[in-house]
């Protein structure tokens, strides 16, 4: 099998210069890659956009890009729960583009699969709507949209092996396997990284065909954001 | 009296039936789960990546690798799945999910809904709610009749920015629960001990009343 | 959970009409659903469409459809290795729809997704591309392609539970996924049926949701094509 | 002496390269996994949901839920993923796949390719070729120099109904590796034993020769 480990996040992120397009995985705080954010925030990378579904907390996830003014304009779907971020967006220091959830997984999909565009009915005769193609299908009005560039994407798996083949575990699954390939070079950071062969080939949720570099991460810390429970009777 | 925000709620999960597969979107929609019957089968769906989603996890049980839409820790229940964001809008857009119940901060009486952005003020972002009203046939919005300054939440058209068009069929408030048709609301139930008059007081769009309306029930 | 399960092939196809639209999963003779394509003989149901990668051979699969005389449109990728088939389609006897397999995978994927039309470059300035929209995208041209409509879906996995999640093994995944709520109707064969709860979650291919019937089959003769071995040294 | 197809295998074994995933195409083409160098790494990717692919199973081994595009029974090397037919096309129409190696019936010297149909005669269906030479940046057809009524198969212009429009780059036939160049076929090494003017007289399309042309190393 072709090898795709590299032995930590400074060599994963080898190339990566100012101004470039990132696209990174996960939901809220929820399967996103601590270790690479990290980096990026170490190597100081400035002026770069982010491609991501949510731009974390205001300490933690792309918060801590956000902090240190990294980050040129944000493509989300959903950027509440983060203080500074709205300072940044109101007061015109943050470009931001918001758009609908679906659209943004689709378009990450759209990439990695060589779909230069498609059509969505979602947020067609809204602002999202606007400037764009539209289209009647099936009675119905629908937006053209394309398919994102970036030039690296950053994702996070439970698993991993030296192939590059990933496995994700509950919910932190989310947009990494839509993104895995949809950049020029994708990155994963792994829990666990296993010699090739160790994982099932049908539990495989991404061939590694769609993986640059793989790495273990240092350390997880995984926080909860909203930590709800359920009282025992 | 108007409804609290759990008998908001109470009431929507009527609306629930067997064989089920619902989204719910994020406050009042979250507590539906609360009172649906136990003898239906129902399935709930989040778009961030779970099919079969069971309530909060006990204190110490919970999984940073579990979570809804809104972020809360979960769990799944035995049958549930896990899948890709892309998948995830593919059962929305492609209409496999058959009941959609989200807030709104205004609703239009040709439905219209207005819930995701104040100019200059707030803006959070649609999430996946502009994907979700486009595509379900089935949609219930879920708020209170008037906002915290006593303007109707119900007009004629929306003046916050869209976050769909022509999409909400049904709507339950504190006060009402009226239908979409000919591009007026129309008038379904009281809440109990609320009179026509005020629900008329309170919604700024055009109201159909055709005869007695009944009061809910919860 | 939502329990899908009906009692059999019988109960499974009720509802199928002549002159219906089937999708059907399944590469060569690996992965079809067998205990359909039986029930759909002996119900004798006539002039259909039906969309599959390949048209089976003169003795299994969709080719005991095809002798029957019971199809009327095979809208396919590759049909070769099939005497009946050829015959047909020379004779005029079967229309014949013939598409790039990469094509009719995203047909169908469109059709699962609610998305209506998609562009891609498979088949621009062929006769595939004949009486298409094209368009250029990143100094390329691309043609427009829709998403399939079909009543029914047939799809065969090897494990599922009675939520209606499906679990599929080795190559014998390939369409089936893509055709699963790709149509009105889906039903979901498989090889073992479990109680809902005992699949891992992390392992289901497709979710329950995109399956509205599903059952056990009784037999599989999971005929191999090319029987193909190496001698051992 | 012409290449037999063996041969024309291992000429082109050579020109895959450590980290490579490489899509064979039925004939010819699957022929060359046999003979890549055993010091480098490489993948094989087939259409129908593998990567990883490893060579025909042992006698009684085989399984019919474990088989290439070409349907023949394979095995699967550890470190390799089974896929759904749209992820695989993702990794072809994504430009995942580094070389693909696949027969023709004809190749013109603009770098169009026909191998799936001779009208009113044999149509099988071009499979997955279309999004292969579509996609792909990296094409080499494997293929004999001429028909069995010894016509040329490289043409001024495909006379048989495309596969796919200016996508060849590399064509390794019997008697020659060519490449397509400004319109035209360039050619780079000979057969053993084999003349430049066997080759031109071999070839239909115009056939460009620079210097002396070395014969190929096996």
């Amino acid at each position: 099998m072709i090898n795709k480990t590299v032995t930590n996040v400074r060599e994963a992120c080898e190339g990566i210069k100012d101004g470039m397009t990132f696209m990174l995985g996960g939901f809220g705080l929820s399967g996103i890659p601590e270790n690479c954010i990290a980096e990026l925030v170490r190597r100081g990378v400035r002026g770069v956009t982010c491609i991501s579904n949510n731009a974390g907390v205001d300490d933690f996830g792309l918060g801590l890009l956000l902090q240190k003014k990294q980050i040129k304009k944000m493509i989300s779907s959903y950027v509440g729960e983060n203080a500074e971020f709205e300072r940044q967006m109101l007061s015109g220091e943050l470009e931001v583009e918001l758009i609908p959830q679906g659209t943004l997984a689709q378009r990450c999909q759209a990439a990695q699969s060589g779909i230069p565009a498609f059509f969505t009915p979602a947020g067609y005769g809204t602002e999202v709507g606007e400037g764009k193609e539209s289209r009647e299908f099936n009675g119905k009005m629908h937006l053209m949209e394309y398919a994102f560039k970036a030039d690296f994407g950053f994702v996070k798996a439970w698993k991993g092996d030296t192939a590059g083949n990933l496995i994700f575990k509950g919910t932190a699954r989310n947009f990494n396997p839509n993104m895995a390939g949809a950049a020029t070079i994708t990155v994963a950071e792994v829990e666990e990284l296993v010699p090739a062969g160790e994982l099932d080939p049908n539990h495989i949720h991404i061939p590694g065909i769609f993986v640059q570099r793989i790495f273990k991460g240092e350390r997880y810390e995984k926080r909860i954001e909203q930590r709800t429970v359920r009282t025992r009777k | 009296m108007a409804l609290t925000k759990e008998q908001i709620a109470q009431r929507i999960a009527k609306e629930v039936k067997d064989g089920y597969y619902v989204n719910l979107g994020i406050g009042i929609p979250t507590l539906v789960a609360n009172f649906v019957r136990e003898d239906i089968e129902v399935e709930f769906q989040s778009e961030n990546g779970i099919l079969g989603m069971g309530p909060f996890p006990y204190d110490g049980e919970e999984d940073p690798d579990l979570i809804n839409a809104g972020k809360q820790t979960i769990t799944a229940l035995p049958g549930a799945s896990f899948f890709d964001s892309a998948l995830s809008f593919s059962m929305i857009r492609g209409q496999h999910v058959d009941l959609t119940i989200l807030g709104a901060m205004e609703v239009a009486q040709n439905g219209d809904i207005a819930n995701w952005k104040i100019p200059g003020k707030m803006v959070k972002g649609m999430g996946g709610a502009m994907d979700l009203v486009a595509s379900a046939e089935n949609i219930i919005v879920a708020m209170m009749h008037t906002n915290r300054a006593g303007e109707s939440k119900l007009l004629k058209q929306c003046s916050l920015p869209l976050t769909g068009v022509n999409c909400v069929k049904k709507i339950v408030t504190n006060l009402a629960v009226l239908k979409i048709e000919n591009n007026k609301f129309v008038l379904l139930e009281r809440a109990p001990g609320v009179s026509v008059e005020e629900i008329m007081e309170a919604t700024d769009g055009d109201l159909v009343v055709y005869g007695d309306i009944p009061e809910m029930q919860l």
